[in-house]
């Protein structure tokens, strides 16, 4: 084979290696459109009349998620199957945000952790790597770490919005998160960062609580029970 | 055809005698150079130390006591300077401007503090300056007094840029922002008001001055930007505890979560 | 025609080409110096005692925004009509703060969002590109940014001089904002970095409005009509 | 000696200061898991029934300290026992933690400040450097630091659940240790970074009391009693 | 207008320009396509057999420039014609190779300097800016500083050919050329420094020169008859 | 499942991967040393007397190669076969050092380059990735312009020993690789810098070899019959 | 004073200052496009037919140095004088550009260096800082390494123009040179770095006499004729 | 409800005592750290100098004259790293590592580019440290001997580290690679030659380290590979030339190319 041959085949290769990063940003393009919409439906929670209705927020952002399905079942027709990691970082960020997403809907819905199995279920996708287009751990516990600065925020609002509950069930439930996440072995990584950010978010969702009960406003049963 | 080895003649060959006085005039200038950057960075270390000490105004009794302690310190710095005002004795200042600007910055900066702390004011350029005018009787070795700059006669003047003058206060900004939070929580209710009113007037005095100025001067704006967001927060958060109980009885009431977030950043 | 001749045309070329640019940097120079000017008289309405007089500080802008148009006049003349993004760079810094400055005291006049037709209208310039010297729209949502931080300023600063229902309005006005600009498809320029800000925003008038709440001093009729 | 000779003993050289470094990084990861254990079970304290055992976790912390010493121990035999501050980068992170850990123990059993002695005892080490593995001066004011915000963080967590005495002391308590570090002339190290945390940690605390005085819940039998 | 309409409308102007963009990229790519085998063809002057042919490989790349003139008439369609300024970063460095070629071509059919008009010919372009897609002067002047630096390759490998004339004319050529740029008051932009690369160049002819004439290998009638 | 037991679940994940990082750092460790044996050994051809045996160099570095084999071989076995790109960052840099080492080594013996395949079998793994460890094609490409600039610096100093030959050998070679390269559409990536390295190594071999034929050194017969 | 009164003090401040260096500016602008002038004339001492009339040539340039007199005379009206630090690097430039050409022109005419002094009173400026805009010493020296750089051109071309005498008068004078220079205690600043450049030119002039001698070509009556 | 005013019982508080002590203690190490840059900061200046001297052997004809007044200002150089000794006497030697590391790897460049004059050949890591023994005599004031560090009785040790001798030889490829240039241009045919074998035999054990040595080292590579090219590109043109004619008539016959283009690159 002359040089020239040789050369032309190699060509050949980058073209298409090209062409399959082309795709995978196009698709990605529209898949981060549609997170921007479930972001835009979730956050209206925020909102001082966002609390009456979490239940249609929630049914609403459902819907947008089988438009999240479609996009991601096209995705994963650009790129030989067992390439995952090649292209890993095309999807990554989008991954994690949808997977942010799909968590703080479950958590509105039934105030508990979204499941990896659960997430990769919403997105349509696998959670074991040799089954498929799969959810990478990683990814999910980074969604996981972006619903807690979000619930950090809830907090604050829904105590202006005279939601007083709501915080201490929050505390607990971010408290729990922090001691799971205690259990891993990170490394100095954008996980560990990350995580990092948590403890700001712990911290400050026990100062609305404090707030709360110096003002004697958490005289809500549930709590009362526990002490 | 190759000439005679040259290190044999230098005497002979004007070129060589020429290069003879250069290096002399070379070396001089370096050694000088030299001089003023370890002059600089004693007046650094000396002035962050006063200001170090000036901070505890906000937990001690006697703020005087404090203060005269900075006083003599700072008389220990101006003593730094009048050595580079003896060094600069008929030199072009800002030929070795780059030698000793970081020192006088922080002495800008350490000096416009104790002013604050003293007088809730700005000190002045002018006011900066008056107190470099040294007087021969300081030194005993009597030199041409020909050589004097300008001021009162058989007095050494030294004189602050303008320009290093607005980088001290600059960063004074970082130290005023220090003291508001340290204040607040010695149950000192005007100072923090005060500070944010002070603050307020030198943010915008740099927003008036805008991208004019040197580059140095923009890169210090966010960090103010941010001194002032704190203590504006801590201004804030005042207000809001003072009207839910009579004014009389506040004391240490102070947080500022967004202060306690970023609080890093802060440190100038 | 010698190399000599054909150099001798080009550097005529490039000179004007560079007195052009100098022309230009003047004007920016002197509107710079003006939009400082604006900016000091509004920015006084960050004072305890700036609260009273929001109105006559506003017809003080209005006067000065009079020299902007001229100064922008006086920019017109400088180049050809139709190579405005040729010199873009030198005016778009100063096009943005001036764009703010309107924002700004549209805003304080009457709680309202600038459109890019009023901007327009205040500096003097058009639209439509096709129409002559215009405000890219680029530069208008800069400014509207820059707005929406000195806004949380303000948001803060109203409640130490006891002003407890303009935060509550700010914060609404804000989050429209922020609604209106998650429909944008923002590349990763240098707008999307200013938008990351707006979060920020976003986030501390929300934490003055729980401030206030908290404290019952949001009994404004207004917001109580919104519980 | 040839240069190939030369630079053969320099490699052997290097070699040996990987490996020594890969063993000190192997120690320290476990010790690291070691410190996380140990604030897991001290960490409990600021859940609402956390108050309750301190004794029971304090003893199991104390339990646990025997294994940070037996690591510790195990970490001093990976280098020469002269050139600690060649490696010090190494342990000092982790060092600084588990003081933090000996310094909020002996705070909780006591309500007093651990010395360096005793946080050296707890450790296994020495204070001297001529004597031995030791604890740095610095190191040992920065685990004081961080345990100071783990305090203001009880102190709010305390009131939440019903402790209104705690506060108190641990107020006085920092204050005290604030003067102590006001004493010191420190750089702009990291250290000093710190110690600026410790202003915010003072304020916070100090806004709980103010919040208890007012309120006049500090007239509780319990703290009376602490007396 | 609501400000959800404005938005909506802004997002449909942002996508319009990115569009545009990204149709002007991808003509862009197969332009420098065409431009990377125009000089592979053109490089082969360098190959000690290449100065036989030299008219036959100027032909072929005179054809190629047609496939050149398609895609820039394809270029012209993808934006509006008064906007080139706004989108010239995207064709600048591809504009400046293929006026480099034709300068190439231009010198080796007839050892002179093309000008301006003669590069607008071949690549299908104007040269004033009010008639259409225009070449700039700064775009034309770099490339011809591209084709100085390939003419002093040039001199090197025609000595090694044994073309001992060649070296001569180019730097009578180069020296003329120079002594033009000479006449242009270059600011410190990217093509001042490009033509502080030009002195370079020649110097490096100016020693090839040098090595011919001490060797008496200048003695070509033409050069001869210069004397 | 609890969230604690999900989070050991997760850990025990983490942990793995961890591992097999740690594992696959260590067998490159030992790659990279064997690496730098055989540059030492193949690096001493640049010495005057380094030219005399060039093949028991050869034969020397061959040797080392069926190490290189082994620590292939054993890498191989760290990690899942099917997740090559997701550790691939990890030996990337090795496996394009001992891609130009033998691309090198088959210089020296055939002066011929050493094709995909060759260096696949060199280094006992696969030209396609779907049959196992593989040689990705941009790795290839790397370290055949690293062998590029080795070559550069062998064409001088080949001169210095008084081959004069070789020189005029090595630039035809080079030139033959430059129009490959010429051939492939590079982004801009590491190879894309990489590559426009070689337009100096070709430069300066060039330049090596006017001054061999201006000093008349260049009789060897092949070349004579070029002219 | 208030505050603002004292920033507007410094704003006025800084304001004069821009003016004075934009005046600065305008002034060596000219300067520059002078000196251009200047080089122009004496460059063309390399052409071939540029040695017969180098009396011509200088007379031309002296007497474009009295227009580089005036420029400079009204430099000196734009800022106080003894404030010449404070501006210096807007000068530095441009002032060792002339001191080269006053070097040139005095080296042509008699073949020695030219002295501090001579450059002054050319540029009608002062050797000494007291007594008003002067030459400083290190500029002095810039100039002259410049110049060293042109001579080690014109030893070349001298050849080329068959004056074979030159190179050798060139290399005695810059031995001289060097031999000057070597007696400085450098530091590592932009003159060291130029002075480095130095042995360059004067190895690349010896290798010019060494080529001229060993063919015997100093033995030239013209050679003979200017000594 | 607030405790007494802090200041007014230092003593009484355990902890303000406590603190006392550490004051002191940091005020020390701190000091000391200063005064280790300043040493620091003179070595190197005055290594420096040394080498620009040394660099004069190519040009004058008594090279043993010009290495006796390196060796008198290595000498001092030497007096100033004893003074370090001093300081580190009974202190861990890496604890203040970064404070003179700077001015030691400048004196390791100094003394191997005197050695390599003196024995065209590299000064050992122990030779160096073989330097640095001070005997207790050269300082009156009589210490407690107990004190010492290990070595000789009465007498103060440096060590110089591995890393710190490996990166002031990488930056000596520097000044090799600038004498080779000025060696040619004197004359002198073998020079070139010899410090081609040299510093590629230097460069194949950079690279037989490669990156297993601190990051330092690596950064360094590429400079002395530019170096190597260098030389290597003067023997080649020395060769190339040589070819032409008798090598015996060769003198004065260099130039390079590549090196006249990226010159200032090579400035260490
Ligand atoms: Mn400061
Ligand atoms: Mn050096």
């Amino acid at each position: 084979m002359s040089v020239t041959d040789m050369f032309s085949n190699i060509q050949g290769f980058l073209s298409a290696d090209q062409d399959i990063r082309e795709d995978i940003r196009k698709v990605v393009q529209v898949l981060e459109q549609t997170a921007r919409e479930i972001l835009t439906v979730l956050q209206s929670v925020h909102q001082p009349s966002g609390f009456k209705d979490i239940p249609s927020k929630c049914l609403r952002a459902r819907e947008l998620f089988s438009t999240v399905r479609n996009h991601i079942g096209d995705l994963k027709t650009k790129f030989p199957v067992d390439q995952y990691y090649r292209f890993h970082e095309h999807w990554r960020f989008v991954l994690q945000r949808v997977t942010f997403l799909a968590a703080f809907v479950v958590y509105l819905e039934s105030e508990s952790l979204v499941t990896r199995e659960e997430v990769a279920q919403i997105l349509g996708i696998e959670v074991d790597r040799e089954k498929g287009f799969h959810l990478d751990i990683e990814d999910y516990l980074a969604g996981v770490l972006i619903m807690a600065s979000e619930l950090s925020r809830l907090a604050v609002n829904s105590v202006t919005s005279g939601d007083y509950g709501r915080p201490l069930r929050i505390s607990r439930f971010i408290n729990e998160l922090d001691s799971g996440f205690r259990l891993l072995n990170l490394k100095n990584d954008p996980l560990r960062k990350r995580y990092d950010g948590l403890k700001y978010d712990v911290k400050k969702i026990e100062e609305v609580v404090y707030d709360l009960s110096i003002r004697g406003l958490t005289k809500d049963p549930e709590t009362a029970g526990d002490k | 055809l190759r000439m005679g080895d040259p290190a044999s003649d230098v005497s002979s060959s004007p070129v060589l005698s020429a290069f003879k006085t250069f290096q002399l005039e070379l070396d001089c200038k370096h050694d000088k150079y030299e001089r003023l950057v370890k002059l600089s960075r004693d007046i650094t270390i000396e002035s962050k130390r006063t200001i170090f000490l000036l901070h505890r105004v906000t937990s001690v009794p006697n703020v005087e006591e404090v203060l005269s302690e900075a006083e003599s310190k700072l008389d220990g710095v101006r003593l730094k300077i009048s050595q580079i005002a003896e060094e600069l004795r008929g030199e072009d200042l800002f030929q070795f401007h780059r030698a000793f600007t970081p020192g006088i910055q922080e002495y800008v900066e350490a000096v416009s503090f104790q002013h604050f702390i003293r007088n809730r004011s700005l000190i002045t350029l002018e006011e900066v300056n008056s107190k470099l005018v040294f007087l021969k009787e300081d030194r005993t070795e009597a030199k041409d007094s020909s050589a004097v700059q300008q001021g009162a006669p058989g007095a050494l003047v030294f004189q602050v840029t303008p320009t290093d003058y607005l980088l001290g206060v600059a960063d004074l900004t970082g130290e005023l922002m220090r003291m508001c939070i340290n204040s607040v929580g010695n149950g000192d209710m005007d100072t923090p008001f005060q500070l944010g009113q002070f603050l307020r007037e030198i943010h915008d005095g740099f927003s008036y001055i805008g991208n004019t100025g040197p580059y140095e001067v923009s890169k210090k704006l966010y960090t103010l930007k941010q001194s002032l967001a704190k203590v504006e927060d801590a201004c804030y958060t005042l207000r809001v505890r003072g009207s839910e109980i009579p004014r009389h009885m506040l004391a240490d009431v102070f947080t500022s979560r967004a202060a306690l977030i970023d609080t890093e950043d802060g440190v100038a």
